[in-house]
């Protein structure tokens, strides 16, 4: 395992520490307990939204943090869910009296830290709602799982519910845009190689030279099926066929198509991928409305990418467009 | 022995000692079927928990150690197995409220509230291949060991044991809550790290009574 | 070698292609010869800027291509410079008679290529300037080498020249722009691991397990040293000494502090290396005026980072914050 | 034999197959002190040039011949080696422009005037470990050959000779120019890729002469 990292241990706060350095104009950072938060929170009488997770999937979601998109991040160990203190931290601390939104990840140990937070942050009185984000096709949806996981897709929700929030829209309506566009959001992914979280120092999953796996999730979970390495265009049908059949997506929708890198592949590819998706929509007379390809929900150093497809519809579009200005996502400021 | 706070704060020690004996353990049987960090998030947490048991007043009972160890696992564990035992500890404090020495029935009582708060967070069901497949027949040998009137150190026995037996009936299961549900038939073959942590800690309170 | 591609032959156009169409309101590539130009090109009476190289950098450097930076990229093959044809083709798409400026890293094969695009096209009739980036100090200058390397400063001259001259600056102050930048500018990098060209399908060096080359160059060339890992703090203070002893930088200097990942290397990391890079500026008495951090300047799936120390006077600042609309940089519009 | 069109078309295909044949070993030598694409480069440009060859009408001049590889070349291989060996054949090719058969003076005319264009885009002096290290022994011995009244053939034995010798000298210098003059030291002990392509380059126009 080679990093450019000091102690394991100290991954999280000292990346934490230089990204508040480095964009002390749009966040502000506490250490204790760790989050990050609007350098302007609480923003007076709009709706705040917060979200977090395990860290290694940035810039989710430190790197969204800003006008038009959330209020906080609160970012846990590698791969791990924070506890609730932190959220509860950063709820308190976003909170204009319009109520929070949490977008949570549907991973048990997510859902039931934000779960206590949110109980905590209602006994102080504040409003509390929670969407949980589940985009990913690779597991199914049934009585017999946790459920789909969140992936990709967040980014998407994080982004719409941030400019329903920042245009106005009160508690409930922005929960309801943000509850659309996980509905209308379908992704899934694939790993060539698998990533080290730090403090474990090897890697979580392993693949022959020659193999890689068709589903991954965003921690190295296994996904569908490992198969022989094929030429990119394949894999990307194998990805796309159960995107589109799942909503399912027709002919004739608008929809948003996002190609994501898992971290380490090179953006080359990225566009390789996105040519073959947006040729296989194309073939599907689904036309693309907004385009979105690069590093945005990670795996450490995994190599690998993720398609997701959103359905749009004016409103979506609209809220997608309007301007954002985080370290990650900006336009139109 | 009477299991008194001194018990309790023995238990809770061995349980840090057995948790960070068994860290990489249950690191590896957690990446086998999740992310691999069953082990680190639960040493994290009873680390924590084991600088804190100084700090307890003299005159605490075993609940006020218990709830420490469940605010502890809160705010340091993260992930699943957090929230989980959080709720264990916390409600299993409850049922003991005020008790300066626990009884058989103080016992089964505080065994029947963890579980329920691990399911009432959790919402997994005997035999989903959870933590819940270890204390489920822990609270039920508890139960039939009282029934029985075994003294106290028995019916903490017969719960380890049947706890240990109950993880190792996870092998041949499909997994459907945590991560290891998203496996599907791949999870056969492979125990629940969550349920072999909770036999720890349960095997830790009957060792506490020798110590 | 496990890559997302289809084709190793193919990977240069099959990427262009994605990117022109996920970015078709930026853009419009051309196939034969291949170069991306500005979907507004020719814009009346600007100076007109065109950069480009061997493939394998991105964003670099059609990510860079919009309002108020580039208005043509040409991409040669992996690694390997273009040759005139495209650079001559690009340059006459985007001369609007108020000449053109070429932004040409220092590789021998794209001086050469690039001089003798600017040849045919002077006899076409366009003006033509040329200013060379060479901020790597990890190699030395002098008469005995072919000079520095030109690295991820390259952003930088592109970024701010093209603000010049979307402001409306004529091509002898936009070269003079270009020229300051880069003689303010300097960089140097680190490897953790190699990268694999598609088509030679095999390392461009090897690394132990234990190993990193400290000054790489962004084609995997050597550098000055081959090390242990160490922690990043370490490595960080190996790459700024040389930066801030070359200018040199000295107390109560504005800079910008440029973190660069080389492709492979997850975020976390950049900002562990940010972080620090910020406390000895700091120690050192020089301000951060500006950060840039992020994978801009890359090497395929290389792990590494590089520094860039840019020393800013107030019309470099404003020329940077200046708005700029690019696939890979977006601000102010 | 006459150095005719013919001649100068067997010698391009010549040149053609034996940087295909040389592709991986130019390319190993380029990786170990540059980036590993100097026989990729070179034969993507000859490919292109073979390629062309059929195209070439009935009635061209070696010259044209020649030009036509410097165009293809300039236009296809990019890197240092394409612009640097495209002015090489387009010198070459004005050196004998108009001539129907090449003689001893035309040969070092044509020879002098490729290095001459090669030093004027890459400024390399001698002794810097570039291609020029194989072109200006090659020079020399030809013009000492044609002075020693020496045939066609063998002035062209004596060029291909000096620029293998030449090639082979560059081993122990440290580079000047180019990639590899980033390495220093380092670059001591090995052996300039463009100087082999040239002296393969020179060595094709003798074996023509037998075709
Ligand atoms: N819904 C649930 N109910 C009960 N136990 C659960 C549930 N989900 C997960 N677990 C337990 O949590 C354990 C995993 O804990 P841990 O690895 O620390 O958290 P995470 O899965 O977030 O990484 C599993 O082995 C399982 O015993
Ligand atoms: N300035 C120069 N003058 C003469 N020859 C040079 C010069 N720079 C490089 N070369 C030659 O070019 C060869 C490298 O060519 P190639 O690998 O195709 O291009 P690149 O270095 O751009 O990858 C070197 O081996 C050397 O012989
Ligand atoms: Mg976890
Ligand atoms: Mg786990
Ligand atoms: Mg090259
Ligand atoms: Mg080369």
């Amino acid at each position: 395992m080679k990093k450019l990292i000091n102690d394991p241990k100290n991954v999280v706060e000292e990346a934490v520490t230089g990204f508040a350095v480095a964009h002390a104009d749009l966040v502000t950072a506490s250490f204790d307990p760790i989050f990050v938060v609007r350098a302007d929170a609480p923003v007076a009488g709009k709706v705040a939204l917060i979200s977090g997770g395990g860290s290694g999937h940035e810039p989710l979601h430190a790197g969204f943090v800003g006008f038009g998109m959330l209020d906080a991040a609160v970012p846990g160990a590698v791969f791990t869910s924070p506890t609730p203190d932190p959220i509860l931290a950063a709820t308190l601390a976003i909170n204009s009296g319009a109520g929070v939104l949490q977008i949570v990840k549907n991973y048990t140990g997510d859902v039931l830290n934000f779960e206590t937070a949110a109980e905590l942050a209602e006994a102080e009185g504040v409003t509390v709602r929670t969407v949980i984000v589940d985009d990913d096709v690779a597991v199914k949806d049934s009585l017999y799982t946790a459920g789909r996981r969140g992936v990709a897709g967040t980014v998407l929700v994080e982004k719409i519910a941030g400019a329903a929030a920042q245009r106005g829209d009160d508690l409930e309506a922005v929960a309801a845009i943000a509850t659309r566009v996980n509905a209308q959001t379908r992704s899934m992914g694939v790993a060539l190689t698998p990533c080290v979280v730090p403090h474990a120092g090897e890697p979580s999953f392993t693949l022959a030279d020659d193999e890689i796996e068709i589903g991954i999730g965003i921690h190295g979970e296994p996904g569908r099926e490992r198969i022989q390495l094929e030429p990119a265009d394949q894999i990307v049908d194998r990805l796309l066929a159960p995107i589109l059949e799942d909503l399912p997506f027709a002919s004739g929708d608008r929809v948003l198509l996002f190609v994501n890198g898992m971290g380490g592949t090179p953006q080359v590819e990225l566009y390789i991928v996105y040519r073959r998706a947006a040729e296989l929509l194309a073939a599907n007379g689904i036309e693309v409305g907004v385009s979105l390809v690069g590093n945005f929900v990670t795996s450490l150093e995994m190599q690998g990418a993720s398609i997701t497809v959103l359905k749009l519809d004016p409103e979506l579009e609209e809220l997608w467009n309007a301007p954002v200005q985080t370290a990650a996502l900006r336009w139109g400021r | 022995m009477a299991l008194d706070i001194t018990w309790t704060k023995a238990w809770i020690a061995r349980s840090a000692d057995v948790i960070s004996e068994h860290r990489t353990d249950l690191t590896t049987l957690d990446r086998a079927i999740g992310d691999g960090d069953h082990g680190e998030n639960m040493d994290r947490g009873f680390s924590a928990v084991a600088t804190k048991l100084a700090d307890l007043s003299a005159d605490a009972t075993p609940g006020d150690a218990l709830k420490m160890v469940a605010t502890t696992l809160i705010s340091t564990v993260g992930g699943a197995s957090g929230p989980l035992f959080g709720t264990a500890y916390l409600k299993a404090a409850g049922a003991v409220a005020g008790h300066e020495e626990l009884d058989g029935a103080d016992l089964v009582a505080m065994l029947t509230a963890a579980r329920d708060g691990i399911v009432l967070r959790g919402k997994a069901e005997p035999g989903d291949k959870t933590m819940i497949d270890a204390w489920t027949p822990a609270v039920e040998a508890a139960a039939t060991a009282l029934a029985a009137g075994k003294d106290e150190v028995a019916i903490l026995v017969a719960a380890a044991e049947a706890a240990e037996a109950g993880s190792a009936a996870t092998d041949p299961l499909v997994a459907r809550k945590g991560r290891a549900s998203y496996l599907g038939e791949r999870a056969i073959g492979h125990r629940d790290p969550g349920s072999v942590s909770s036999a720890l800690l349960l095997r830790a309170a009957v060792d506490a009574t020798t110590d």
